[in-house]
């Protein structure tokens, strides 16, 4: 029998370029590049974001006071108006002072550090946490898998809020009390990382157990590769995209949850308040004229979570090729 | 208009404008169903073969769209309707058969619910009549103890049960034309011969006309009376079925049939199309299977070749049009 | 319409139709916290009183000015025997059941307020019995010689007996044994109101007492009374604001103005029985949560003293407090006998004297220690601190500020676990011993249970011994004022501020503030 | 089916002693009951005795033991702070929670529902896309916030509706329910659009999501193919087929519903169960805090179930019987 | 090992797989186990050089024996021997290794099959790195001649799977496949995702390399015609048990199982116009619940008493050597 081998080019589709793409050229000519550009609701969300993290980043620069310095604070300063200056001391707040006389907008940014810091710690915690027990469930199975489903399970049976109380509660009993006032940050952040790992590990499950069972990581298998190296480095970059948007959600979730734990009074300390404690404490003056002291942190956090909200929206619908 | 086609679809083209650009699935296809007549669409995935049963039924996702030609039903144009006349014709008029009897069955209605509901759409049946006919067509289809059957769930059919129930949802208004857009491919081998049998003889039975969409040359040698063969949208080669795939004409077709391997005849080494079917957005310029054709010259990489007349069959190449007849000689294209 | 400018409308068509204040006025009462128990002798503490207040009445009562008045005895004084009280009933008085006041009854609710599950039991722990002597005449015996006996009974209520017998509570509720109560849910005084309904942190209705002694005595102007407990001031207040309640306690201060300036609204205010002040441990050698390590900062006087100076009062009295307090260099409030001016005067804030102070102490580059605070307990208390805070900050000494619900902070104070502490303090009795015995004594099993402060003065604490049993009023008051100079220069506490009650209140309503925060309500008169 | 209402039973009770065991592990950092429950003037002596009597001083495991035996039988204890019996406490609490949980859950439901379908239906449309925009502004801000913001707006400045409390309550075979009174249902409006909100929005995403889903499946291009109604296939066939993982999830959003109550109930004193666990962790009252805790268990596994069970008779292929 | 054994022998092969209910729905519905039997005692022999091909309709257990000849699966009973080494039975990692490389397989899927987040030169060199055979330096060397023998550019291995046609990933999967310079792979379906005109590309190039580097195949599909392309040797496979077993031509010419006749007469043939295919009766049946004696007795035209009762054995017929498993098989 004789058969003629299919050389090279001759095989070769003519429509296809013989240049491979530079990363940039595929971004910039990718569905999702596109997507964003025809977008303006996501191009706001996403700049005012960019602009709400670089103001957390560089809040110590570009705040006007350090409000988290108590020594620097003068009480008299206290309930000073937007846009003027206190009657006292003659100092001038462009979006007025607090009860302790700190400057609002550098409250903000830096509560929005806070705030943001503890999200985004958070949520890195959830997901390493979440992703890690996600692939062993979802690859290894058997007991395993039983064992951190049922926990999953079980925590599912309560919502995050109250895991998080329940577990800031047991990490600040646990903490020396002269270390409470630093560790109060990390406890919060243990608490709601803890309280929302249940989401990405259910979802790294699904996936992994998707992945799993697609060819190419049996032709990892074939090849001798480890568990780890499979998981790692074969099924791990193909479920990015639903831990990408589950991240991004539970970003604007570990935000909020934040807040509502401030309510709760276990939240980030009045000393070093982020925007859910600047909002709570600013609660107390909704019906007493000092609206700015609610309106700003407030206004801020809306849209903090909500460009948040809206680009994982986004993400959603541009990774979910179902919906395409 | 007895003697005009059932189906006739002329000029067809359907477009699906993106971001880089507009694309066309379907490029001036047109073809005739009679009354009574198999008509087979063959072609490779990408073809545009499905488009063309969707468009012909009204059911092209947006932002696709039908941006030329004509489809008409009995002489009456029924690609510009509105959705709501649209509606009354499919399913009684025109019904459609899918590839996958599993996802083509709502998996939380009982058939006979889903059978009913269709049988009260198109005919002003009771529901208890309704019923009836329901089982009815199940037995017809083949399905044993049909009456009890009736209130199972998809589920609890097997693969081949189910898609006799998805032809008995075809067949359940009386359709004058049944698209069949692969109804094989998910199945067996042998299973694929009862259903194929079967709806053959459904249709013979009822004299309903069926436009068969497959890329399977056997069933398409087996089944059906005439043929299109498609390629990048555009229909190649068309005739009776027999011609088309014993003597065929254009050079895709030819290389289609000496790709196809089979159980029977001599065994001879399988020649081979080079490439692959150009993307939508990269049809070359003039006749789109020019990068892959042994015989290409000049004109074919200038314009589209139209269907011309071509030992009973019509087909879409320059090589038989008499202009270049003698052009063709010279430029020795190899063999 | 606005539900305010009804009840506006509907009080001047009252005032019109000149109907007095026979006719049925209800008032619809509203503080941060629900009274906890019906149950009179099962906790001391404040919303629980005043509701019982209404309901149940002691042998003499503080009326809206805190002075004491007769209520179901009409005299008392001591006996010939220092030792022993005589104490007149009031003829005619009825339970609301129907059962005639008796000296029996007087009996048998001390009695049952001594009970080791009684709440109130330390108040009375100088009694040593208490002794019918006719229908209307009850001896108590003490210990020794009391002078305070009358101050310790103004929040003891008088059951009867017979219906505390038949519903089996003749103890206070055991919570520690799970043992249930119907004297937790049900009540039977001799009070202005009885109670008609009441669904726990949620509604309570009172009824005036058609059978009360005290008719033509008091106003008796509010008829009914819903008691609805709001936890959130800002809820609280919108309440008062849209006229769903007629009168709350509690005001926060931020919204004083608010309330002030609102058409058909009105404030009340006065000062508390309540001064607010900061701990330190200064008796320890050295100190658990600072960073000077082998010696204990607060252990020297002029630390202390610096600190006490370095708190600018006014500027939180201005800023945190909306003026609502006064600020003070003692922690006693100023009904408290003992109190004088001199004592009240607190030190200039003056940072550079309290820096020099802190460098002649060798803690020029100041050092640093944690604050416990309460964040739910006294007015703007978790501000306050982070003001203190701030103030401290500027001489140097760097607070870490460790702000706690109460249930975890008191605790710290309480088991002596904290360094630097926030804490209230109210005097029921009115008298600096009571303040002594708390604060300043050396911590024994009986007393000093609130001094946290490590603070051991024996020659003090023989001088608050005396206190107890010195029946000559001018020696004793002596006595005070000698311990007063010497916690005064000791620097023991930094006192704050006394904190201002406020009531805000529909404008048709006259009622002053009671300095202990509460309000009887057959004083409530209506403006004609 | 029975197999699996077993295991989720024996699921149940593990995820109860969890409960249970993680609250009283807790208990211990949440402060002092003893502090609340004597007064300031309390001696040391007392308050240890006090201790030792509540058996505070026990290690943990013996007291959750003592606790979780007792409850067993349905003994509660008695409430530190108002001295009740925490079994009453709870039922008499429970139902201003549970109706008012049950109006949220209603207005999310059928306002997520109808929007999530809306939605997707009009996958493009510009008052799609404002509704899908908006409705983000729900879960971006906390539920005291919103709470009370509304109250400033709707009771301090329009002075619609009350800003506190349950009005008027009707006894209804001897439960008394706001929602059957004009001014209990005034008195719930707010609240239940605070507690809602947020459900809503997630209860109409996932239904436009799913609906989008369902709609891009073979089985209703086949339905569109054999000519039925836009109707029939959004209503008949669509829908049905996205109530599974919306049942799901309606299921855990209205076990959140009772959780979050706590916030809104204190903003509101809504006197809950909520409020009550609030006051509970103030005063540290143990054994109303883990009854409560308990209890919102009890809620959750029991919804799990009746979704499990729900399932059941939704989906046709997952009967036993068929297999 | 000597030339005469076959380089692959599957020696009574079985897979049986525990499909049972949880165990507490067993108790309450007082249940036995369940099991259900994909293969059963599958024996064949592949000698080097040749392709064997296993046909067979769904549910036949022909992926799960290609899974167990390579090593992915362990078979319940039975042994895998290459070169006349058990591939189960070594349990030193080095020889697992070495043995790994010398058998590699290609899989049905075009899409699944290549990782869609790695580059293609990264895919293709992977099984290079994995066993260590060149040094780093090499491999970019190696990816290059892999894709040009494959037909595809040098340029390609830049691009991710995507940017590539169903035809030419399945090149891609080729090419991972020959990385490792195997003497084995088993082909799963390897053209069924695929076109026509691209399958027989495909087949091509596999028979080609075939031939240059000696190349044993192990070849599954459920495609008649293609078997017949490429095959030596035959498996036919019905519910988990090869019914026959023949040269290619014997089996075509004159096929002996009734169930060989029958795929045979069901497969549409391009050249029979207008043919109707005798209808076969029935479906394959539930694998779990397997007719008893010949499984294929209720679908079969034949049909004896003996066939509901027992299990055919495999008999051989004819110089052929053709090996059946049919009572009622004569010649």
């Amino acid at each position: 029998m004789d058969t003629q081998i299919p050389k090279g080019a001759s095989a070769r589709p003519e429509f296809k370029e013989t240049v491979a793409k530079t990363t940039w050229q595929r971004w910039a000519q990718s569905d999702i590049w596109h997507s964003y550009k025809s977008s303006p609701v996501i191009i706001v969300s996403s700049l005012t974001f960019a602009v709400l993290v670089l103001g957390a980043i560089f809040s110590p620069l570009l705040s006007p006071y350090t409000p988290f310095d108590p020594s620097s604070l003068n009480l008299m300063n206290g309930f000073t108006k937007p846009m003027t200056a206190n009657e006292f001391t003659g100092d001038y707040f462009l979006l007025g002072t607090d009860d302790q006389g700190r400057d609002v907008l550098s409250t903000i940014l830096f509560g929005l550090r806070i705030s943001l810091f503890v999200g985004v710690v958070a949520v890195l915690f959830a997901m390493t946490l979440g992703v890690v027990l996600g692939l062993l469930s979802g690859y290894v199975g058997g007991w395993i898998d039983g064992v951190i489903m049922r926990i999953a399970d079980i925590q599912m049976t309560f919502p995050s809020i109250m895991v998080a109380m329940l577990l800031y509660g047991i990490g600040k009993g646990l903490i020396p009390p002269d270390l409470r006032d630093e560790m109060a940050i990390w406890v919060l952040i243990i608490s709601i990382g803890l309280s929302e790992w249940v989401q990405f590990a259910r979802t790294v499950r699904g996936a992994t157990l998707v992945e799993r069972q697609k060819e190419y990581v049996q032709a990892g298998h074939l090849i001798g590769l480890t568990r780890w190296s499979i998981m790692l480095r074969h099924i791990l970059p193909n479920v990015t995209g639903p831990i990408l948007v589950i991240a991004t959600i539970s970003l604007a979730l570990a935000i909020i949850a934040e807040a509502t734990l401030s309510f709760l009074g276990v939240g980030a300390p009045k000393t070093q308040p982020s925007l859910g404690t600047l909002i709570n404490v600013g609660r107390q003056y909704i019906l007493s004229g000092e609206w700015w002291i609610l309106l700003f942190p407030s206004l801020t956090l809306l849209a903090l979570a909500l460009s948040v909200n809206l680009f994982g929206d986004w993400l959603r619908d541009v990774l979910n090729p179902k919906l395409r | 208009m007895s003697n005009s086609p059932l189906l006739q679809v002329s000029d067809l083209i359907v477009e699906f404008p993106t971001r880089s650009g507009v694309l066309r699935p379907v490029d001036r296809v047109g073809f005739d169903v009679r009354a009574g007549e198999i008509v087979g669409l063959v072609g490779e995935s990408g073809a545009g073969k499905s488009m063309c049963g969707s468009a012909i039924i009204g059911l092209i996702d947006r932002p696709g769209r039908i941006s030329g030609g004509e489809i008409r039903l009995n002489g009456e144009r029924i690609d510009n309707l509105p959705e709501e006349r649209l509606r009354h014709i499919r399913g009684k008029r025109i019904a459609m058969v899918f590839q996958d009897p599993l996802t083509s069955l709502n998996p939380l209605m009982t058939v006979g619910q889903q059978l009913i509901q269709t049988i009260r759409t198109h005919l002003p049946l009771s529901a208890n009549d309704a019923r009836a006919r329901a089982i009815g067509l199940l037995e017809e289809v083949g399905i044993p103890a049909a009456a009890a059957r009736i209130d199972a769930y998809p589920h609890q059919f097997s693969g081949g049960m189910r898609q006799r129930v998805v032809i008995a949802l075809a067949l359940a208004a009386e359709p004058e034309l049944i698209i069949a857009d692969e109804p094989t491919t998910a199945l067996d081998v042998s299973v694929q011969a009862q259903i194929m049998a079967l709806l053959k003889r459904l249709c013979r039975e009822r004299g309903t006309a069926v436009i068969l969409i497959t890329h399977d040359m056997g069933v398409i040698a087996e089944t059906t009376d005439r043929v299109a063969v498609l390629y990048a949208g555009r229909i190649a080669e068309i005739g009776p079925t027999r011609n088309v795939l014993s003597t065929p004409s254009h050079p895709y077709t030819v290389g289609l049939m000496a790709s196809t391997p089979s159980t029977t005849g001599s065994l001879h080494t399988l020649s081979q199309i080079p490439g692959s079917m150009p993307n939508l957005r990269a049809i070359p310029k003039g006749c789109a299977f020019n990068a892959r054709c042994g015989k290409a010259f000049s004109p074919c990489f200038q314009d589209i070749p139209v269907l011309e007349p071509v030992e009973g069959s019509e087909v879409a190449c320059w090589l038989y049009d008499p202009a270049y007849q003698n052009t063709k000689e010279t430029s020795g294209a190899s063999e | 319409m606005n539900k305010s400018l009804l009840k506006l409308t509907a009080a001047s068509l009252a005032l019109c139709a000149g109907i007095g204040a026979a006719n049925a006025e209800t008032l619809r009462w509203a503080r941060a916290g629900d009274s906890i128990t019906l149950d009179p002798h099962a906790q001391n503490e404040g919303p629980t009183h005043t509701l019982a207040h209404q309901i149940y009445e002691p042998l003499l009562q503080r009326d809206m000015e805190a002075k004491i008045i007769p209520a179901l005895a009409t005299s008392w004084a001591p006996t010939d025997n220092p030792n022993v009280w005589e104490f007149k009933l009031r003829d005619g008085v009825k339970f609301h059941g129907g059962e005639d006041f008796t000296a029996d009854d007087v009996v048998f609710s001390l009695n049952r307020a001594m009970q080791p599950t009684s709440a109130m039991k330390e108040l009375l722990s100088s009694i040593k019995e208490v002794r019918k002597v006719d229908d209307s005449t009850v001896h108590i015996e003490t210990n020794g010689p009391n002078p305070l006996l009358p101050n310790n009974l103004t929040n003891l209520f008088i059951m009867d007996s017979d219906w505390a017998v038949s519903n089996g509570c003749e103890e206070p509720q055991d919570v520690a044994a799970g043992g249930d109560n119907p004297c937790v849910r049900s009540t039977n005084g001799t009070g202005a109101y009885v109670l008609e309904s009441r669904k726990q942190d949620s509604e309570t209705v009172l009824k005036q007492n058609p059978d009360y002694w005290g008719k033509g005595k008091f106003p008796l102007e509010v008829t009914e009374i819903i008691y609805t407990p709001i936890q959130e001031s800002a809820t609280r207040v919108s309440a008062l604001l849209s006229g769903e309640v007629d009168l709350i306690q509690d005001v926060p201060v931020q919204d004083l103005a608010r309330v002030g300036e609102t058409d058909g609204l009105t404030l009340s205010t006065a000062p508390q029985n309540r001064t607010i002040f900061f701990g330190m441990n200064l008796g320890a050698d050295d100190l658990e949560n600072d960073t000077v390590e082998g010696k204990n900062p607060l252990a020297d006087v002029r630390v202390r003293k610096a600190m006490n100076m370095a708190i600018n009062r006014d500027a939180i009295k201005k800023v945190v407090m909306r003026e609502q307090s006064q600020p003070t260099g003692v922690i006693m409030p100023p009904f408290v006998n003992g109190w004088t001016e001199e004592l009240d005067a607190y030190p200039d804030y003056d940072v550079a004297a309290a820096k020099a102070l802190m460098e002649e102490a060798g803690y020029a580059d100041g050092f640093g220690l944690t604050l416990n605070c309460p964040n739910d307990r006294y007015v703007n208390d978790e501000a306050i601190c982070q003001a203190a805070v701030g103030m401290l900050g500027q001489i140097g000494i760097n607070v870490n500020l460790d702000a706690k619900p109460k249930a975890q902070h008191f605790p710290l104070i309480q088991n002596k676990t904290t360094d630097f502490y926030m804490l209230g303090w109210g005097v029921p009795t009115f008298d600096s011993e009571y303040i002594f015995n708390f604060l300043a004594h050396t911590t024994t099993d009986k007393l000093g249970s609130w001094n946290a402060t490590g603070y051991s003065n024996p020659e003090l604490d023989a001088k608050i011994a005396s206190l107890a049993s010195e029946t000559d009023q001018e020696v004793r008051n002596g006595t005070i004022a000698e311990i007063w100079e010497t916690l005064k220069e000791d620097t023991l506490y930094l006192p704050v501020h006394h904190q201002v009650l406020n009531w805000g209140m529909s404008d048709t309503i006259e009622f002053a503030v009671q300095p202990e925060d509460q309000p009887h309500f057959k004083f409530l008169t209506y403006k004609k | 089916m029975l197999a699996f209402i077993i295991r989720r039973l024996a699921q149940a009770l593990l995820v109860l002693m969890a409960v249970g065991f993680v609250s009283f592990a807790m208990f211990k950092f949440m402060g002092d009951p003893v502090e609340n429950m004597l007064g300031q003037e309390a001696t040391v002596a007392d308050r240890a005795a006090l201790e030792e009597r509540l058996g505070l001083n026990d290690p943990i495991i013996v007291q959750y033991v003592r606790f979780f035996g007792r409850a067993l039988s349905g003994d509660f204890g008695v409430s530190y702070r108002v001295g009740l019996p925490v079994g009453e406490v709870i039922m008499e609490r429970l139902p201003a929670t549970l109706e008012l949980a049950f109006l949220s859950g209603v207005i999310a439901i059928s306002l997520g529902f109808t929007l999530g379908v809306y939605t997707a239906i009009k996958r493009d449309g510009y008052i799609a896309n404002f509704i899908m925009t908006t409705s983000l502004i729900g879960v971006s801000l906390p539920t005291f916030l919103i709470g009370v913001f509304l109250i400033w707006l709707f009771a301090v400045n329009l002075g619609w509706l009350p800003s506190f409390g349950r009005g008027d309550t009707r006894s209804f075979f001897g439960v008394d329910l706001a929602i059957l009174t004009v001014d209990g249902l005034k008195s719930m409006i707010l609240p239940a659009i605070t507690l809602g909100l947020y459900q809503m929005t997630l209860i109409m995403r996932l239904v436009r999501s799913e609906m989008l889903e369902v709609l891009r499946t073979d089985y209703i291009r086949f339905a569109r193919a054999r000519g039925l109604s836009q109707k029939t296939i959004n209503f008949g066939h669509a829908m049905k087929n996205t109530l599974v993982p919306v049942i799901t999830v309606t299921g855990l959003q209205f076990g959140s519903i009772v959780a979050f109550a706590i916030i809104t109930e204190s903003v509101f004193q809504w006197p809950g169960v909520g409020l009550l666990f609030i006051n509970a962790v103030n005063f540290v009252d143990i054994p109303v805090m883990s009854a409560y805790l308990l209890l919102v268990a009890v809620i959750f596994v029991t919804i799990n179930l009746i979704v499990d069970l729900l399932y059941f008779t939704i989906d046709p292929r997952l009967s036993v019987s068929n297999n | 090992m000597s030339g005469d054994t076959p380089l692959i022998q599957a020696r009574d092969l079985s897979a049986v797989f525990d499909v049972s209910k949880p165990w507490l729905n067993r108790m309450l519905a007082m249940e036995q186990k369940r099991f259900l039997t994909a293969v059963d005692t599958v024996d064949f022999d592949i000698p080097k050089g040749k392709t064997f091909a296993l046909v067979g309709e769904s549910g036949s257990g022909k992926s799960t024996i290609g899974r167990m000849i390579v090593g992915l699966q362990k078979p319940t009973t039975g042994q895998v021997l290459i070169d006349g080494q058990n591939l189960f039975s070594i349990t030193n990692e080095k020889q697992k290794l070495a043995m790994r490389r010398r058998i590699q397989m290609i899989f049905q899927s075009p899409y699944a099959s290549l990782n869609p987040r790695w580059r293609v030169k990264h895919i293709i060199g992977e099984p290079v790195r994995a066993f260590n055979l060149l040094p780093s330096g090499e491999i970019d060397k190696r990816v290059e001649e892999l894709l040009d023998q494959v037909g595809l550019a040098k340029s390609d291995g830049e691009k991710f799977p995507h940017e590539f046609s169903g035809g030419q990933r399945q090149r891609i999967a080729i090419a991972r496949a020959l990385a490792s310079n195997p003497e084995f792979i088993v082909c799963d379906e390897p053209t069924s995702a695929l076109d026509v005109s691209v399958q027989s590309q495909v087949l091509n190039l596999m028979k080609a390399l075939q031939r240059e580097l000696g190349l044993t195949y192990l070849f599954i599909s459920h495609d008649l015609s293609v078997i017949r392309y490429m095959a030596d040797q035959i498996g036919v496979l019905y519910l988990g048990r090869l019914v026959e077993v023949a040269d290619r031509d014997t089996l075509f010419d004159n096929p002996r199982h009734p169930y060989t006749r029958m795929l045979m007469d069901a497969a549409p043939h391009i050249d029979a116009f207008g043919r109707t295919a005798e209808i076969v009766s029935g479906e394959i049946p539930d694998p779990i619940n397997k007719p008893s004696g010949c499984s294929f007795h209720p679908r079969c035209e034949l049909t004896a008493d003996q066939c509901r009762r027992e299990r055919p054995e495999v008999r051989v017929f004819g110089p052929e050597k053709a090996r059946v498993a049919c009572h009622l098989c004569t010649a």
